[in-house]
């Protein structure tokens, strides 16, 4: 057989067997896809999503554009290594073809200057390229190994903590490259077959050492070579190395409108798999850097998931705030797969449970804007007044539905994984607001307002969070708002905030009220209170501390108020605060103009 | 040695302080924020359990030190401690021989528990506003008229650590009892209710006063928590407890609601350990050097303490620390 | 078995001798600040789903400390999870935590 | 018992002279020991006691029950006593615990209340013409025979000792409630430790259980027995007691109550139905006795002849230790040799397999 050597063999099996194990794991997660994820697939594959999928691999999966934003350092130790690679694989594959001829094997490719038939006295453009690339990639494994000891140089706080075959794995990679070095490098000593890089160490060996002691070490070489790419081939779909070709139909299943949902299903594994455990998303968690927990971040929860051994201590130790979900390079949907996760463990149909709110009926006053103040806006009832007082200014007649306490609005309980339990709720609040013709669903609370957007499905009533209500009055004139020269601060609510997008709402409204100045972290970098309810393990000792260290950065801002837009917020950042602390609609109600003047 | 002795703060404690150095020939200067004499007691009308006028406890004190010619600083605000005395707001230094800190406690800040809704609800008040209306004379709902319910809810600002207070302010008990008590004989034909978690009846007289609340006062106590309140349509005050005795949530209207607030540490207390290498105790009040037999030192030479900068307590303690520092004091000096 | 038309009442008496205290002992263990109750029904008073049943958080939770669970689990499955009642606790009581784990400990989960 | 205090609860019991006021429950449940009270009294102890035929309920059950008014039993009570007066007698011996109670309680109420004791001479003499003295001494039966116990122990034919092992045998004593929870006085040692019964076993060479329920009621409570759904509720009483005596092994259970003597013995049928428990020994239930019963097996009568056949729990294991002497297959044959048919086989008869 042409261009054969017995020690392609750890290559070609570790080949086949990566191939294999990926085929199988790709055709039982597509086979497994709910039948309305298939028909979003096949209504995408024909529309312009899919030459948007094929730019974003390369831009993504390539050249990793999004570390790059994180820290360019990161960034081209991530794209020297996959670009990188992937260019000394097509550029190996045409110079093989242009010297061997169409319809070489594989090997041939991958261990060409071992095959190389020719001697290329001087310049084979080919082998200057391919050192580039090699140089390159070499780079990347220097960097690689330098973040391995100096993360913070590379925007790096902490590091994923890795697993057996993650080590496996990334040992077996470390030496792939430096093994082709040398192993091309005494080739070129041999053939002088190499370009500037190999040829040149070539020459060196070629001119110390013994040319038999050169055969025999450089035949050993080839066989280290391709045994570590063959033991990387083969833990690579077990490790967080599979993230290297989920991450390619996770882009396009996603440009197909794909998502994960509230139950685990089969589209999840993409998500999970695509992870390469870079942990960018352990600086980020507030549990880590004011709490010092380290073990329960989204890489964790993503790896403990896909290994089959999650724990309640990782899955329930989570704020849901979101900051790593913003942060995550491959845009994995972290929250979702966290709380599916807490469905399938604890959900059970509790068909009765709630029977209890049928036939009650807590509300008061009718209009048609309705107002959902929420659980958490009663014990913060200067809120309560300033909505009252806006709605009055505004003319506005309200159904208020739970100013006297009523039934919670089930998104704690779906935060907890009991989804179906909180659709009963939900059932029995949308019955309400139909029941009394309300057109607009204003409330206070961001926890309820995720929940009735994404999850209530009104029809024909539009919900708003107050915030944006308030601004929507403002902009009609049916309020003002005496300006004056306080100086605020606002501190984002996580579920309004990366949770509901809504971040200029309440800066405009405050803009007219007086000055405005930005904490260190704001908008979707905002830090989150510690009080979410979203996370069931951490004791009031560690969220009074997570709300302290988010509070001391509000402070530092020199502003002489700190304003939020969130009941739980507002509770937590008073516990800590010496400036005074307001809920944006009490602002407004201080400062509304009597009209006529 | 210097026989001068700066006193910081001139309420029960530190005048008493002021007065029992001076018998002992040494020469105290009070130096006080306010403009007159009196710290807290000032806007006290009467003080448990006797229900004795607070004016009958100020006015010998104030006339003592009168007459003893004892010098006096008042509307002086101490920034910090200097090395042998105090700094001043403005920059100037008092200086001596001791430095006795008598500087007392924070009221705590009702606003801060904004479900009970002070300074939200018109009726809503803590009982330094029932003791100052008291002293006025007229006390009244925000509209003017006569309560006919009154609800008063104990540890506010006390044994709660959603407030960072987890110490118990001991007093209150039996002021939210007074008070009772007061208003039940300005308004015979009002319904009292105290909302509390527990009784604690620790000094003389105490617990004889808690029994007559409820047998001849008819006082309502409701072992329970009000853990919300919100303005009726008629401004009165709803709120809701649970009845744990009885186990079932609790709901009712009152005219008036009296929140009876807790003491924290001074707000000064950080600054005077900043600067005289002193040492703030978790619960925010000043650490003595043991509970025992250095209740009054500070563990540092020549700073000592009287009355409530270092815990919460009554009257009477205050008064009686003030005599005990003298003495320390005067050991000190060598008088 | 004859038809006697009763059976016998069960003892309404807390027995600390024979109660199970294995899952108390646990859930304690979860949520240590759950000792610290001074039971003042704050969580009770503020309940969303107490001041529309007869859902009694404190009651709840204390029996279970006491070794007794008849009933509770039923009683726990009315909790809504809103949190109220962790915003009021003056012991800073991690309360929808105790709910959970009085859950997991009693029940199905 | 090593508790003394019951010396501080002395009562006067008459020695002589007895007009006999009896039970109606006891008649029906175990009138073997009714009989056996007259015969003990009347013949062991040559006392002179009258059983009067014309004398009747006291009505207490119809009273605790809401259905007789007080003012209705205070009239049959001073009948009662008016009877009395026409026989000669002063000193009633009362043989249950309710009739006792509503004796004692009718007897204050008219001490206190002068009055009503005045109205209630009017309704009697209106209703029937007749007047009554108010007793010298009113005794329950129980305490007749606790001021006899020595007399009887002279006499004993039978201890109260396991023959098998020598041991005193272990006696679990049950005072009725309405005997001194009412009035502590008028029981001999009070209501926490009464001693009217415990002293009857310490006479006769038995040993007193101790056991920590010993004061709770049977559970009988009227209302609660009468209506069947509230049945549970009375039985659940019991079974706190068994339970609590349990672990102490005793021989009997001795009752000085009609109904408590009932519920004792037939609630043990019940729970062992219901539950399969037990209490006694090999699995059986405990014997339950009442305390003429008790005096009459010490005096050497014959177990049949005193009624011990109407017992739920079989007593024939008590009787083996006591050593008393009986024939099994006359159990269930009366005097002229009639048999009067047996129980169905019960798991507390049964015990253990």
């Amino acid at each position: 057989m042409a261009y054969y050597d017995s020690f392609v063999i750890p290559f070609l099996a570790g080949t086949v067997f990566m191939f294999a194990v990926i085929a199988w794991k790709w055709c039982r997660w597509i086979w497994l896809l709910p039948s309305e994820d298939k028909r979003a697939i096949s209504k995408g594959v024909f529309t312009s999503a899919t030459p948007k999928a094929v730019w974003e691999v390369i831009s993504e999966s390539l050249l990793h554009r999004k570390i790059f934003r994180v820290n360019p350092l990161l960034g081209y130790m991530h794209m020297s290594l996959a670009f990188g690679w992937f260019l000394l694989i097509v550029v190996g594959w045409i110079e093989a073809a242009v010297e061997l001829g169409a319809g070489t094997p594989l090997h041939a490719h991958v261990f060409f200057r071992y095959f190389d038939p020719g001697a290329h006295a001087g310049g084979n453009p080919f082998a200057t390229v391919m050192d580039l690339l090699l140089l390159m990639v070499l780079s990347g494994v220097v960097l690689a190994w330098f973040k391995r000891v100096r993360s913070r140089a590379m925007g790096m706080k902490r590091t994923t903590r890795h697993v057996l075959v993650d080590r496996v794995a990334l040992t077996a990679l470390w030496f792939v490259f430096p093994l082709r070095l040398a192993a091309e490098s005494f080739m070129a000593a041999i053939k002088h077959n190499g370009g500037f890089l190999t040829g040149g160490l070539g020459d060196l060996i070629a001119a110390h050492m013994d040319p038999a002691v050169i055969a025999g070490v450089n035949s050993v070489l080839w066989w280290l070579y391709s045994f570590a790419l063959g033991t990387f081939f083969v833990a690579m779909p077990f490790s967080r190395y599979m993230h290297i070709f989920t991450e390619i139909p996770l882009i396009f299943l996603r440009r197909y409108k794909v998502r994960s949902g509230d139950h685990t299903k089969s589209f999840d594994n993409f998500q999970i798999q695509a992870c390469s455990r870079c942990g960018i998303c352990i600086d980020p968690c507030q549990l880590q850097r004011d709490l010092g927990i380290g073990d329960v971040q989204s890489v964790y929860f993503l790896r403990d998931r896909r290994y089959g051994r999650l724990s309640d201590k990782v899955l329930d130790n989570c704020l849901m705030c979101g900051r790593c979900e913003v942060k995550c390079p491959v845009g994995i949907e972290l929250n979702t797969l966290r709380s599916n996760s807490r469905q399938e463990r604890v959900d059970s149909p509790a068909l009765t449970r709630y029977d209890y709110l049928k036939g009650t009926d807590r509300s008061s006053g009718s209009g048609r804007v309705g107002y959902f103040a929420g659980c958490m806006t009663l014990l913060t009832p200067v809120t309560l007044r300033s909505m009252e007082r806006i709605f009055a200014a505004a003319g506005e007649d309200v159904w208020w539905a739970d100013r006297d306490g009523a039934s919670c609005c089930g998104r704690p309980l779906k935060l907890s994984g009991e989804v179906n339990a909180a659709r009963r709720i939900m059932e029995y609040n949308k019955e309400q607001f139909a029941a009394h013709g309300i057109s607009t669903l204003v409330t206070s609370c961001p926890i309820c307002l995720k929940v009735f957007r994404e999850d209530y499905a009104l029809e024909g009533i539009e919900v708003l969070h107050h915030t944006e209500y308030i601004l929507r009055l403002l902009e009609q004139g049916r309020i003002a708002l005496n300006a004056g020269d306080t100086v605020y601060t606002y501190h984002d609510p996580c579920e309004l905030g990366r949770g509901s997008g809504i971040y200029d709402e309440p800066r405009q409204i405050l803009g007219m009220a007086g000055k405005l100045v930005e904490p260190e972290h704001s908008r979707s970098d905002a830090m989150c209170c510690g009080s979410s309810l979203a996370n069931t393990v951490i004791d009031d000792g560690q969220q009074l501390r997570i709300g302290a260290a988010m509070t001391t950065e509000l402070e530092r801002t020199g502003a002489g108020c700190i304003v939020t837009a969130c009941p739980l917020c507002k509770k937590a950042i008073v516990r800590n605060a010496t400036l005074p602390v307001a809920d944006i609609s009490q602002i407004v109600a201080e400062r509304l103009q009597v009209s006529g003047t | 040695m210097d026989k001068r002795v700066v006193i910081i703060g001139g309420g029960v404690a530190g005048m008493q302080a002021a007065l029992a150095l001076k018998e002992r020939g040494a020469e105290p200067v009070i130096l006080e924020k306010e403009e007159r004499l009196g710290g807290k007691l000032r806007d006290w009308h009467r003080l448990f359990p006797t229900f004795t006028p607070a004016a009958e406890v100020l006015e010998p004190l104030r006339e003592g030190i009168a007459r003893a010619g004892i010098e006096v600083r008042t509307g002086a605000e101490v920034e910090c401690l200097s090395e042998g005395g105090a700094v001043l707001r403005g920059g100037e230094c008092i200086e001596g021989g001791a430095t006795v800190i008598c500087s007392g406690f924070d009221v705590f800040d009702a606003r801060i528990k904004e479900e009970y809704g002070y300074g939200i609800y018109d009726n809503v008040f803590t009982t330094v506003d029932v003791e100052r209306m008291f002293n006025e004379g007229r006390v009244a709902t925000a509209q003017g008229g006569v309560p006919q319910r009154i609800a008063f809810l104990h540890c506010v600002g006390s044994r709660d650590e959603k407030v960072g207070a987890h110490h118990c302010s001991k007093v209150c008990c039996i002021t939210g009892v007074k008070q009772a008590i007061e208003m039940k004989e300005m308004f015979p034909s009002a319904e009292i209710y105290n909302f509390y978690m527990d009784i604690r009846m620790f000094g003389p007289g105490y617990e004889e006063l808690y029994r007559r609340a409820q047998l001849e006062y008819n006082i309502n106590f409701v072992r329970g928590r009000i853990s919300e309140a919100s303005q009726t349509i008629d401004g009165r005050v709803q709120i809701k407890a649970e009845d744990t005795l009885v186990g079932r949530p609790l709901k009712m209207t009152v005219d008036m609601l009296v929140l009876i607030v807790g003491m924290k540490g001074g707000s000064r207390n950080v600054a005077f350990a900043g600067s005289g290498g002193l040492t703030v105790a978790d619960n925010g009040f000043m650490q003595p050097q043991d509970s025992f037999l250095g209740n009054v030192s500070s563990g540092r030479k020549g700073i000592f303490y009287a009355g409530t900068v270092t815990a919460p307590k009554n009257i009477g303690e205050s008064l009686n620390e003030g005599v005990a520092v003298a003495a320390r004091v005067a050991s000190y000096l060598g008088l | 078995m004859p038809q006697f038309g009763f059976s016998i009442s069960k003892p309404r008496a807390i027995n600390l001798d024979t109660n199970d205290q294995v899952p108390a002992e646990r859930l304690l263990q979860e949520v240590p600040e759950l000792k610290t109750c001074i039971a003042c029904g704050g969580c009770t008073a503020t309940c969303t789903a107490g001041n529309l049943t007869d859902f009694n958080f404190r009651k709840m939770h204390t029996l279970v400390r006491r070794g007794e669970y008849r009933e509770v689990y039923e009683q726990m499955d009315k909790c809504m999870l809103c949190g109220k009642c962790r915003l009021v606790c003056p012991r800073g009581i991690n309360t929808r935590a105790v709910v959970i784990k009085i859950k997991r400990v009693l029940g199905d989960y | 018992m090593r508790r003394n205090s019951w010396k501080e609860y002395q009562k006067e019991v008459a020695d002589d002279r007895y007009y006999y006021l009896r039970s109606c429950i006891r008649q029906n449940f175990f009138p073997g020991s009714e009989k056996a009270f007259l015969k003990i009294v009347g013949e062991e102890l040559g006392r002179d006691i009258f059983d009067d035929p014309a004398h009747t309920s006291c009505t207490g059950i119809g009273y605790h029950s809401d259905i007789v008014p007080y003012e209705t039993i205070m009239t049959v009570v001073a009948r009662q006593f008016a009877m009395m007066t026409e026989a000669g007698y002063e000193n009633a011996a009362v043989s249950c615990i309710t009739s006792f109670g509503v004796y004692t309680e009718t007897l204050e109420t008219w001490n206190e209340f002068p009055d009503i004791e005045a109205k209630v001479r009017e309704n009697l003499y209106k209703a029937t013409g007749r007047e009554f003295r108010k007793p010298r001494n009113v005794s329950h039966a129980s305490d007749i025979i606790f001021h006899h116990r020595e007399e009887i122990g002279r006499r004993a034919k039978h201890r109260l000792v396991n023959r098998f092992t020598g041991e005193p045998l272990r006696g679990v004593e049950h005072i009725g409630c309405h005997y001194a929870k009412i009035f502590p006085r008028e029981g001999i040692g009070g209501v926490e430790f009464p001693y009217v019964l415990a002293g009857m076993i310490e006479a006769w060479g038995g040993s007193v259980v101790d056991y920590p329920e010993r004061r709770h009621c049977c559970g009988f409570g009227f209302r609660n027995y009468l209506v069947q759904a509230n049945r549970g509720y009375s039985v659940a009483n019991s079974q706190k007691k068994f339970e609590s005596m349990a672990p102490f092994k005793p021989d009997f259970i001795v009752a000085n109550c009609p109904g408590c003597a009932m519920f004792l013995d037939r609630w043990q049928y019940t729970i062992a139905e219901i539950e399969g428990t037990t209490y006694g020994e090999d699995g059986r239930g405990i014997p339950v006795l009442t305390y003429e019963e008790l005096a009459g097996l010490v005096l050497g009568y014959d177990p049949w002849e005193l009624g011990l056949q109407m017992h739920q729990v079989d007593v024939e294991p008590l009787l083996n230790k006591l050593g008393v002497d009986y024939d099994p297959a006359a159990k269930y044959l009366v005097t002229n040799g009639r048999y009067i048919g047996c129980p169905e086989p019960a798991m507390v008869n049964m015990g253990a397999e």
